[in-house]
């Protein structure tokens, strides 16, 4: 059961990655780009956890954690970056 | 039947995590750009954790909670990445579907590029 | 020994001189003097050996691997040579302290002098011919002192820089040519070298070999067309010219000739080259010198002239001729040093040297006249005087040569030529200047000079006379024994005497006589016709135009390659490594074997389909996103973005490749990049600004394009051509021990920490290096920020939205936690003291962004500095404790400890080291974000819509 | 007491979370946690200028159920509107007055209403009086505002405002 | 255990992180010089320990080659060490003047630079060589902008940096392509693996081999990658520009060590895989750098371009393949070193004099202590334009004697001798310009104390000692090139070091 | 596997080169950091690649990676982190003292070579 449920999880997660990847590359505002890739980020969050899973191995979850802390620290600068310009001021 | 609920959890997970990204692609402005990853992050990336703490506490050593960890970055994270890039957005006056209040037919979209 | 002090004595006077640099004219000349009889005194004892035909020679060992020995001979050649120098020297000292005024320094002035009189006397006592080539060129460079010693003039430093070149380039050529020789006799000393005479004949690298010395004595003696220094040297004071014009300098060329004439002379080779260049310049000097309206200018063409007679001499190649060469050597120093001693008085009391201005001296300076017109005679070759004995000698040479070729006729017709235009010029040195009219406004009234000025003077035409008339009893000794230096064998016999009859010899030196008159009085012409060609087509214009295209060729092929560009040698190295890398696989050198193909035999990895899946999507986002930055660079935060979501997709291949740690240090340091970027675009134009379209920028842009595409094929083919080999790793050593000796789970952490934690230490000290680098680069740095964003609005008015501050402190201690639990674990699981760091350190840049830099600041450290180095030192000192307990640097300790109630306790020295590493990672990261964050901005007014 | 354990709440949770990130109740651990709980408050303590109490914690317990039913529902809710192709979507701008006054209350509403799907908090009036939110789909505004307004700040003011 | 091998690495790491607890400037230069002396003082006693040819094998956390990291410290490296040290002091010296106030962070910033020197000339690893490359590249990035602004300097930065971040992406990629064919780091072990590259991965281990003698090249200013040299060392302030005087052999001390012992004559399929490329190249940088001289429009620019010759004059003689051509090499190696870097103090010195004219060659004003300073600069030129009796001199006849029996000998001889005719004349102008053109002084200034001429009048004390000992100095440097040729032993002593 | 990552290094170097390449400093500093992923990546698949088998010593490991290579790939990440911070900071410095952003003083122009900025 689950060895049907993986593969395919683990293509509706690429799928999604190549949806953000073509918001990412389209645009076409600077936060629609932002934003995809805060998703993307996301995605990734779903691939490791799947990964983890799949194979059997709890070493890919402190990299999903750490991608949801620095995904978030991304974001936040690049969206004070468009609205003050100076991120540490 | 474990694995029954595992790879539903698992499913799910998957599917609004690409829901997410397919209404990043579908939605037709920014604004309601905005509330798909929201999905991906919630109940996507909720789904395959819960998947996840089942499948090892139940197959290792004692049970594997830490996944909640993950969960909670991303509920503090991800409200305040939309509230920022909404933020932005409007900084920007991007063109939106909706008429934003004080902000009489500027459809500028100045955020391009 | 004594040979080694002779030659340190002056160089030690000159040490002396500068050193103790007291004002007294006097003073200098007597310490000079002093140290020049030193020399001789140091000499004396060994002047007996050459003449019971012994070689003195003594050595010291200096550099045995280069052949380079401090070894002195004294023979024949030498000690002549050694006498002339110091002799003339001592009546040079004394002429110059008369002649030079009491402005001049003349500490300087005799340092130098001693300098160079020290390097002479190496040169000609030299056993080793490197030995002889290094004080050759201190000659060069002493000469430049000499010679430029009135700086202030622009002559003086045109003329010394001319010697040095001149003389310098043939000192370099001579290198050349006596490292040949010494290769091809097996030794640099003189004693192998001068009995190797025919295996150096016989050797396929003669002639290269003889055409670099020849350079070097060709300069050295201002043969032709080497010649044009020497004039241009005459803007040295008059004493340094009677010096090294007439003894010492410009003889150390026909002394190299001299010197090596056993081992190079004999074949027609040398005859063409050095008789063809000793006839050439004997003419074209003799020549040149009757048209000379200089005084020096005059004698330093009949210097050029005799110097040319004595390397014809040599050049015949017959003993007789080399015997006939050593004596002009000697005539020529005496009456040469005397006229320009006597030149020297005519300037210093007239005040001028133009011999059209100089008319009737005699009236005023009747007995410095007779001195000159000895010493003149002696130079044209009038009986009586010692230049006679030598050029009838020489004319007799000629003689003798020319009987051995078709055309050899020419040679003493020739000689003779030049012989009339020695005397006549001769004849106007004494004419022109002491009867011919009256002066014509000399700057001063001339009249006898000071006693002590003409001593030396009287001494050297005593000299000529005393020569002239009694040669058996006076030079004779002396020559032979130098001839026998010379020839390194028996003296032929020759017949140093007045009359030898009416042999052709002596009809030549009467038509050089009637025809040297003849020709003087009837220069008028001769005069005008001069004056309108005179200096076109000289060897000086030549050198100039030579050395002004040297520098033009300098000047271009600088331009040409260091045109300042960065992009160019980016594209240079980049092509250079493009050239070494393809070149090292596809070409295969001449004998070496053959590279193998690209594509090795390994089975390839393989992929299940929900794996292949993520990785075709991976490398799809990867490329879209990479490529998209670069299509987009233009648009700078876009790009930011892109990159951003490139580093992303490069942490996810390492952490499925089985890479967990490197995929939460990539992670980490690709959002503090992120925020490196924005923080720097503030300051910079948002977009690159439109460029304007030159001409050739389509062809930059397909070069990059070609380098690009080159450079990426390559990269991309090694890395296939490496992933299909297999290979014998050494990661099996590591796997095995990591556990049992390293006392970690995690192998690449124990890795970083313990096999490899020298390497680790290093990178941290990279790290502290940029923090302190970039802090050093921010302070004082002024930067103008912008007051409205890309699209011209005012920035938002709240630099620290409510909820977004509110929520990142309660961040804070999250993160902090995740940090301490991955900087513990790291030992055994993905993590570490680097990840710990990055995470704390973006943590606190967090609070940063979110509420600004007053607000944390003032809730830190203030300077980070200290962090950074007790990071460091911890690591270091932990590194050290196994030092003290006598193990290696780093080595490492663990131990397991059971507690109670707590269990297992495991402590290894790694993760001291560890939290060292953490601790420069927090700090230098703080100090370069925030450093850069506080950049003091600056508000140009300017309006960047 | 106060100066040791400035925040004990946050002493709580660190402990806690470092036992979930150790996914281990060893008692090492356990000390260690509490090691940590702390000195992580102390440390940052600076950050935390104010002391937060909850003052209701069953209200507390309640709203965070309500908010996860709702994310639950609305999920889906916007699920079925992007996978239905050619419905189209009704967006709006809406204010909304606040009546929270605390920034932790302010902040907590915002980040629940972004992350309820179909909703985003888009602005906060430099005065924090309104916070302008947009919502993806809907038909009537001020019913929207309504809902907020009872089910998440009430009981958020509730917890954290009580007078 | 001797412990001798890393003391040279830590002393600078500690003195430096020890200077970051030290706020005054005076306590950081005394540490900066009593560092210094103690480098110097371990840097001759290891020189004396390793003398009679031992090896000293030292693997860091006792961990056995070729796994662990371990250091060779061998004559030649104890040469190179010497070398560095005495430079540094004397460049130190002259900092101490105050040219390190003129920005933060000298202090530390010298250390670490010698930090990196000293680790690259002993490490016995190839990727911990390219870790002590960032470390003395990042170094010596931010010593090149040290002092007071200018903007000149800092393009010259831009330059030198970027520039070298690319070596630094060529580097890993040679390094990673060796590991991944032949698994190894460990230089000793190279040596044995390259030998027995399979035939079918020769090719790729040769592309490498030369990508990572493409790196070298760089750092050595080899042509045509050496146009980061003269702009850089002409900004940099003086005693940094004296300190770089030892930068470029670190590139040329690495083409030895991995070219002569891995890919050199013992190599088997890979032999000799320099040897068609280094001499040319070495005798065209020779050839540009000499022209350059002449084209220069000021001293420190000159004295650069001077360096870019001398490299080439160094790798000539490296290039020759020999023993007497490296032995040649070697003993140039500090020459070259000590007067670049007493020219470039003294340039210095005679710039200050000259007010707003700085160093460019234009006639200007007669300069405070014009003798003296006239002196040391015509004894310097005939040090530097290798003319005897100095030990440039020497160098050069033991180099030409080398190229005697090489089939390239005309144009070694050409060049080498053509390129010292051009430095000759370019120095003759110069000095004649800037002592001899000089017109009435305008600025009163006091010349330059006994202190700023101790530190050059020190560099050349050391040029003179390599004269009057050069016997038993280029006995050494044979010695040296002899280890190198037949590396057998040390390939030994390195892999047999006992592990724990 | 091994095709799509050799093709990945590959166009991350093209694509870093180009960019180094490039005119203003913004760029090239982009193009150092593509240039150090294609590096970092090559160096970390010179130990070859493993699905799954990260070197943490564990029981019934199915196998484990080459750990080599990806402490030197650390290694390399934080010296080329250390040094894009640098060079970031430089490209500001110039942009201060040059007032402007070119990374070259003036391309094709005719300036003396060479010669300092005055
Ligand atoms: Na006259
Ligand atoms: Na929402």
């Amino acid at each position: 059961m689950l060895s049907f449920a993986i593969p395919i999880a683990l293509g509706l997660v690429a799928a999604a990655g190549v949806l953000s990847a073509w918001r990412l590359v389209r645009g076409p505002s600077v936060p629609d780009r932002i934003l995809a890739l805060d998703t993307l980020y996301i995605d990734a969050i779903a691939l490791l956890v799947l990964l983890g899973i799949h194979l059997d191995s709890a070493l890919y979850f402190e990299a999903a954690l750490l991608i949801a802390l620095m995904g978030f620290v991304g974001t936040v600068a690049l969206c004070k970056f468009l609205l003050r310009g100076d991120i540490i001021e | 039947m474990q694995d029954l609920l595992l790879s539903l959890l698992i499913l799910v997970g998957a599917l609004f995590t690409f829901i997410g990204s397919l209404g990043l692609v579908r939605l037709p402005d920014f604004y309601t750009r905005l509330h798909a990853p929201t999905k991906a992050t919630t109940l996507g990336v909720g789904s395959l954790l819960v998947a996840s703490a089942l499948y090892f506490s139940t197959r290792g050593a004692g049970i594997s909670l830490h996944e909640v960890l993950v969960t909670l970055f991303l509920f503090i994270t991800a409200p305040v990445s939309a509230h920022l890039l909404a933020r932005a957005a409007l900084h920007l006056r991007l063109k939106s579907l909706a008429p934003v209040p004080g902000e009489e037919g500027e459809g500028a979209d100045g955020g391009r590029g | 020994m004594t040979l080694l002090l002779a030659i340190l004595a002056p160089f030690l006077g000159a040490v002396l001189i500068a050193w103790n640099r007291r004002r007294g004219r006097l003073r200098f000349a007597v310490k000079a003097g002093i140290a020049t009889l030193a020399a001789l005194a140091c000499l004396g004892p060994d002047i007996p050996g050459p003449f019971v035909g012994e070689t003195l020679v003594w050595r010291l060992p200096w550099v045995p691997s280069l052949g380079l020995d401090l070894a002195l001979r004294l023979d024949g050649l030498g000690l002549l040579f050694a006498l002339m120098i110091l002799g003339i020297g001592l009546l040079v000292i004394l002429y110059a302290r008369y002649y030079l005024s009491p402005q001049d320094d003349m500490g300087r002035f005799y340092a130098s002098l001693l300098f160079f009189m020290g390097a002479m006397l190496g040169v000609v006592l030299a056993e080793n011919v490197l030995l002889l080539l290094l004080f050759w060129e201190l000659t060069s460079l002493s000469s430049f002192l000499l010679i430029s010693f009135w700086q202030g003039r622009s002559d003086a430093r045109t003329g010394a820089r001319m010697a040095l070149t001149v003389t310098g380039a043939g000192g370099l050529a001579l290198l050349g040519g006596l490292l040949l020789l010494g290769h091809i006799a097996g030794s640099f000393e003189l004693s192998v070298i001068l009995t190797s005479g025919d295996a150096i004949r016989a050797h396929p690298w003669y002639l290269p070999t003889l055409v670099l010395i020849l350079l070097g004595a060709f300069t050295k003696s201002a043969q032709f067309p080497f010649h044009f220094w020497l004039p241009n040297a005459m803007a040295a004071p008059t004493p340094v010219s009677a010096y090294l014009h007439s003894a010492t300098m410009v003889k150390a060329g026909v002394f190299l000739l001299a010197r090596l004439f056993p081992a190079l002379s004999g074949t027609p080779e040398w005859s063409w080259l050095v008789g063809g260049a000793g006839l050439v310049t004997l003419l074209v000097g003799a020549f040149i010198a009757l048209f000379q309206h200089d005084l020096k200018g005059l004698l330093a063409y009949s210097t050029i002239s005799h110097l040319g007679l004595i390397t014809l001499l040599f050049g015949i190649g017959t003993p007789l001729a080399a015997v006939a060469g050593v004596f002009h050597i000697i005539n020529h120093a005496t009456f040469k040093a005397s006229l320009f001693m006597a030149a020297g008085i005519i300037d210093h009391e007239t005040g001028t040297r133009d011999m059209r201005r100089i008319n009737g001296l005699w009236r005023w300076m009747p007995y410095t006249g007779a001195l000159a017109m000895v010493a003149a005679a002696a130079m044209a070759g009038v009986p009586l005087f010692n230049g006679f004995l030598s050029k009838e000698m020489f004319f007799a040479e000629t003689v003798g040569a020319a009987s051995l070729t078709r055309h050899g006729w020419a040679l003493p017709a020739a000689v003779t030529l030049a012989g009339v235009f020695a005397v006549a010029y001769s004849l106007r040195f004494i004419h022109d200047v002491f009867f011919n009219g009256d002066p014509i406004d000399l700057p001063k009234t001339p009249h006898e000079p000071p006693h002590w000025m003409k001593v030396p003077v009287e001494v050297l035409v005593a000299v000529c006379l005393l020569v002239g008339v009694f040669p058996a009893l006076t030079v004779e000794p002396i020559l032979a024994v130098a001839a026998q230096g010379v020839l390194q064998g028996p003296v032929p016999p020759h017949d140093l005497a007045l009359w030898h009859g009416f042999s052709p010899a002596l009809w030549m030196s009467v038509i050089a006589l009637i025809g040297g008159v003849l020709l003087y009085t009837g220069r008028k012409p001769l005069f005008a016709l001069s004056s309108t060609w005179g200096g076109r087509w000289s060897a000086r214009a030549v050198y100039d135009v030579a050395l002004a295209t040297l520098f033009a060729l300098a000047r271009w092929v600088t331009r040409a390659l260091d045109s300042g560009s960065l992009r160019r040698m980016l594209a240079l190295f980049t092509s250079f490594a493009l050239v070494l890398g393809y070149g090292g696989f596809l070409v295969v050198p001449a004998g070496g074997a053959g590279g193998g193909g690209l594509t090795g035999p390994l089975r390839l990895f393989p992929a299940e389909p929900g794996d292949l899946a993520v990785a075709l999507a991976g490398t799809l986002i990867l490329l879209a996103a990479a490529f998209a930055a670069v299509v987009l660079h233009r648009r700078r935060l876009v790009a930011v973005i892109l990159l951003g979501a490139v580093g992303l997709l490069v942490a996810l291949a390492f952490v499925t490749l089985s890479a967990p740690d490197l995929a939460l240090t990539q992670l980490s340091v690709e959002v503090v990049t992120v925020i490196l970027l924005l923080l720097a675009l503030y300051f910079m134009p948002q977009q690159d600004p439109v460029e304007p379209v030159r001409r050739w920028g389509w062809l930059r842009r397909a070069r990059d394009l070609t380098l690009a595409g080159a450079a990426g094929l390559g990269v991309g083919g090694l890395a296939w051509g490496v992933l299909t080999r297999p290979f014998e790793s050494m990661g099996p050593y590591f796997i095995a021990n990591s556990v049992p000796k390293g006392g970690g789970a995690n192998v690449v952490n124990v890795i970083l920490v313990d096999f490899r934690g020298f390497d680790t230490l290093g990178e941290i000290t990279v790290l502290a290096l940029a923090a302190l680098g970039v802090s050093a680069m921010l302070s004082g740095l002024h930067l103008y920020g912008p007051r409205y964003d890309a699209a011209g609005r005012p920035w938002e008015p709240d630099p620290h939205p409510a909820i977004m501050a509110l929520l990142t402190r309660l961040l804070l201690p999250l993160a902090l936690t995740v940090a301490v639990f991955v900087l513990l674990r790291g030992h055994n699981l993905p993590g570490g003291g680097f990840i710990a760091g990055l995470i704390t350190a973006v943590a606190l840049i967090m609070q940063y962004l979110a509420n600004g830099v007053a607000w944390t600041r003032a809730r830190l450290p203030g300077d980070l500095n200290p962090v950074i180095a007790a990071g460091l030192l911890l690591a270091a000192g932990t590194g050290l404790a196994s030092v003290a307990l006598g193990y290696p640097f780093l080595s490492s300790t663990f131990g397991h400890w059971h507690l109670p109630v707590l269990g297992d306790l495991e402590l290894a020295s790694a993760m001291a080291f560890d939290l060292g590493v953490y601790l420069v990672v927090v700090g230098a990261t703080l100090v370069i974000l925030v450093g850069l964050g506080l950049v003091c901005t600056l508000d140009d007014g300017e309006d960047r819509r | 007491m106060r100066r040791l354990f400035p925040h004990p709440l946050l002493s709580l949770a660190v402990t806690v979370v470092w036992l979930l990130l150790v996914n281990s109740t060893a008692p090492g651990q356990v000390l260690l946690g509490l090691a940590l709980g702390w000195a992580i408050p102390l440390v940052t303590s600076p950050f935390w200028p104010g002391r937060t109490t909850i003052h209701s914690p069953l209200t507390l317990l309640r709203f965070l159920a309500v908010v996860a039913y709702d994310i639950l529902t609305a999920n889906i809710a916007v699920a079925r509107l992007i996978l239905t192709p050619g419905r189209p979507v009704r967006p709006a701008f809406v204010v909304m007055p606040l009546t929270l006054r605390t920034d932790l209350a302010i902040s907590l509403l915002a980040n629940t209403i972004c992350l309820t799907p179909g909703t985003v908090s888009a602005r906060l009036s430099p005065d924090q009086r309104e916070l302008l939110i947009h919502a993806l789909d809907v038909e009537d505004p001020q019913a929207l505002v309504e809902t907020i307004r009872r089910r998440y700040e009430a009981p958020l003011r509730e917890v954290f405002e009580p007078c | 255990m001797s412990h001798l091998p890393i003391a040279p690495v830590l002393v600078p790491l500690v003195a430096g992180a020890v200077m970051l607890f030290l706020p005054r400037q005076g306590l950081r230069r005394g540490l900066g010089v009593a560092a210094v002396l103690a480098q110097l003082a371990l840097a001759l006693a290891l020189l004396a320990q390793v003398a009679d040819g031992t090896t000293l094998v030292y693997a860091l956390g006792n961990w056995p080659a070729p796994y662990g990291i371990v250091l060779v410290a061998d004559r030649l490296a104890a040469w190179l060490l010497v070398t560095t040290a005495l430079v540094a002091l004397f460049a130190l010296l002259y900092a101490v003047r105050g040219d390190d106030q003129a920005g933060p962070h000298f202090h530390p910033l010298f250390q670490w630079q010698l930090l990196g020197l000293n680790g690259a000339f002993l490490t016995g690893d190839l990727f911990n060589l390219f870790v002590f490359f960032e470390i003395l590249l990042i170094a010596s990035y931010a010593l090149l902008l040290h002092g007071r602004r200018d903007p000149g300097r800092t393009r010259a930065g831009l330059h030198f940096v970027v520039i070298n971040l690319l070596g630094s992406s060529l580097f890993l990629i040679a390094v990673g392509t060796l590991y991944g064919v032949l698994g190894t780091l460990n230089m000793a072990d190279l040596a044995v693996k390259v030998a027995a590259t399979p035939p079918e991965s020769v090719g790729l281990v040769r592309a490498a081999g030369l990508l990572l003698f493409g790196v070298f090249a760089l750092k050595a200013a080899l042509l045509p990658l050496y146009l980061w040299l003269p702009a850089g060392y002409a900004q940099a302030t003086a005693p940094v520009a004296a300190l770089f005087a030892i930068m470029t052999k670190v590139g040329a001390y690495s083409i030895l060590r991995v070219f002569v012992p891995i890919f050199g004559p013992g190599a088997g399929p890979l032999a000799d895989l320099t040897g068609p490329w280094l001499l040319p190249l070495a005798l065209g940088t020779l050839a540009v750098g000499s022209l350059g001289a002449l084209a220069a429009r000021g001293l420190r620019r000159q004295v650069a371009y001077l360096v870019v010759a001398s490299v080439g004059s160094l790798l000539t003689g490296f290039g020759l393949g020999s023993a007497a051509g490296i032995a040649a090499g070697l003993y140039y190696l500090p020459h070259s070193t000590f007067a670049a870097a007493a020219l470039f103090l003294l340039a210095d010195l005679i710039a200050k004099g000259r007010g707003g004219l700085a160093d460019r060659l234009d006639p200007g004003p007669v300069i405070p202590r014009a003798v003296t300073l006239g002196a040391l600069f015509f004894v310097l030129a005939v040090v530097m334009a290798g003319l005897p009796p100095f030990s440039g001199f020497l160098g050069k006849v033991l180099t030409l004697k080398a190229a005697l029996g090489h089939p390239l000998l005309p144009w070694v001889l050409g060049v080498v001798l053509l390129g010292g005719l051009c430095g000759l004349i370019a120095l003759a102008r110069s000095g004649s310009l800037l002592f001899y053109r000089a017109g009435p002084t305008n600025v009163p200034a006091p010349g330059p104390g006994l202190s700023a001429l101790a530190p050059v009048a020190g560099l050349l004390m050391l040029i003179l000692g390599l004269t009057l000992f050069a016997g038993p100095l280029t006995d050494l440097t044979s010695a040296m090139a002899g280890d190198l040729l037949a590396p057998a032993a040390q390939i030994r002593a390195v892999l047999g070091s006992e592990g724990q | 596997m091994e095709a799509l990552i050799s093709v990945v290094i590959g166009v991350l170097t093209a694509l870093g080169v180009w960019l180094v390449l490039r005119e203003r400093t913004f760029p090239v500093v982009l193009g150092l950091t593509v240039l150090s992923y294609a590096v970092n990546l090559f160096l970390f698949a010179m130990g070859r690649l493993a699905l799954g088998q990260p070197p943490v010593i564990a029981n019934g490991a199915r196998g484990y990676a080459d750990p080599l290579p990806q402490a030197l790939v650390l290694t390399a990440i934080v010296i080329g982190f250390a040094m894009t911070a640098f060079v970031i900071v430089l490209a500001l410095k110039a942009r201060a003292e040059l007032r402007d952003d070119r990374v070259d003083a003036e391309a094709d122009g005719p300036g003396e070579p060479g010669e300092e900025q005055p």
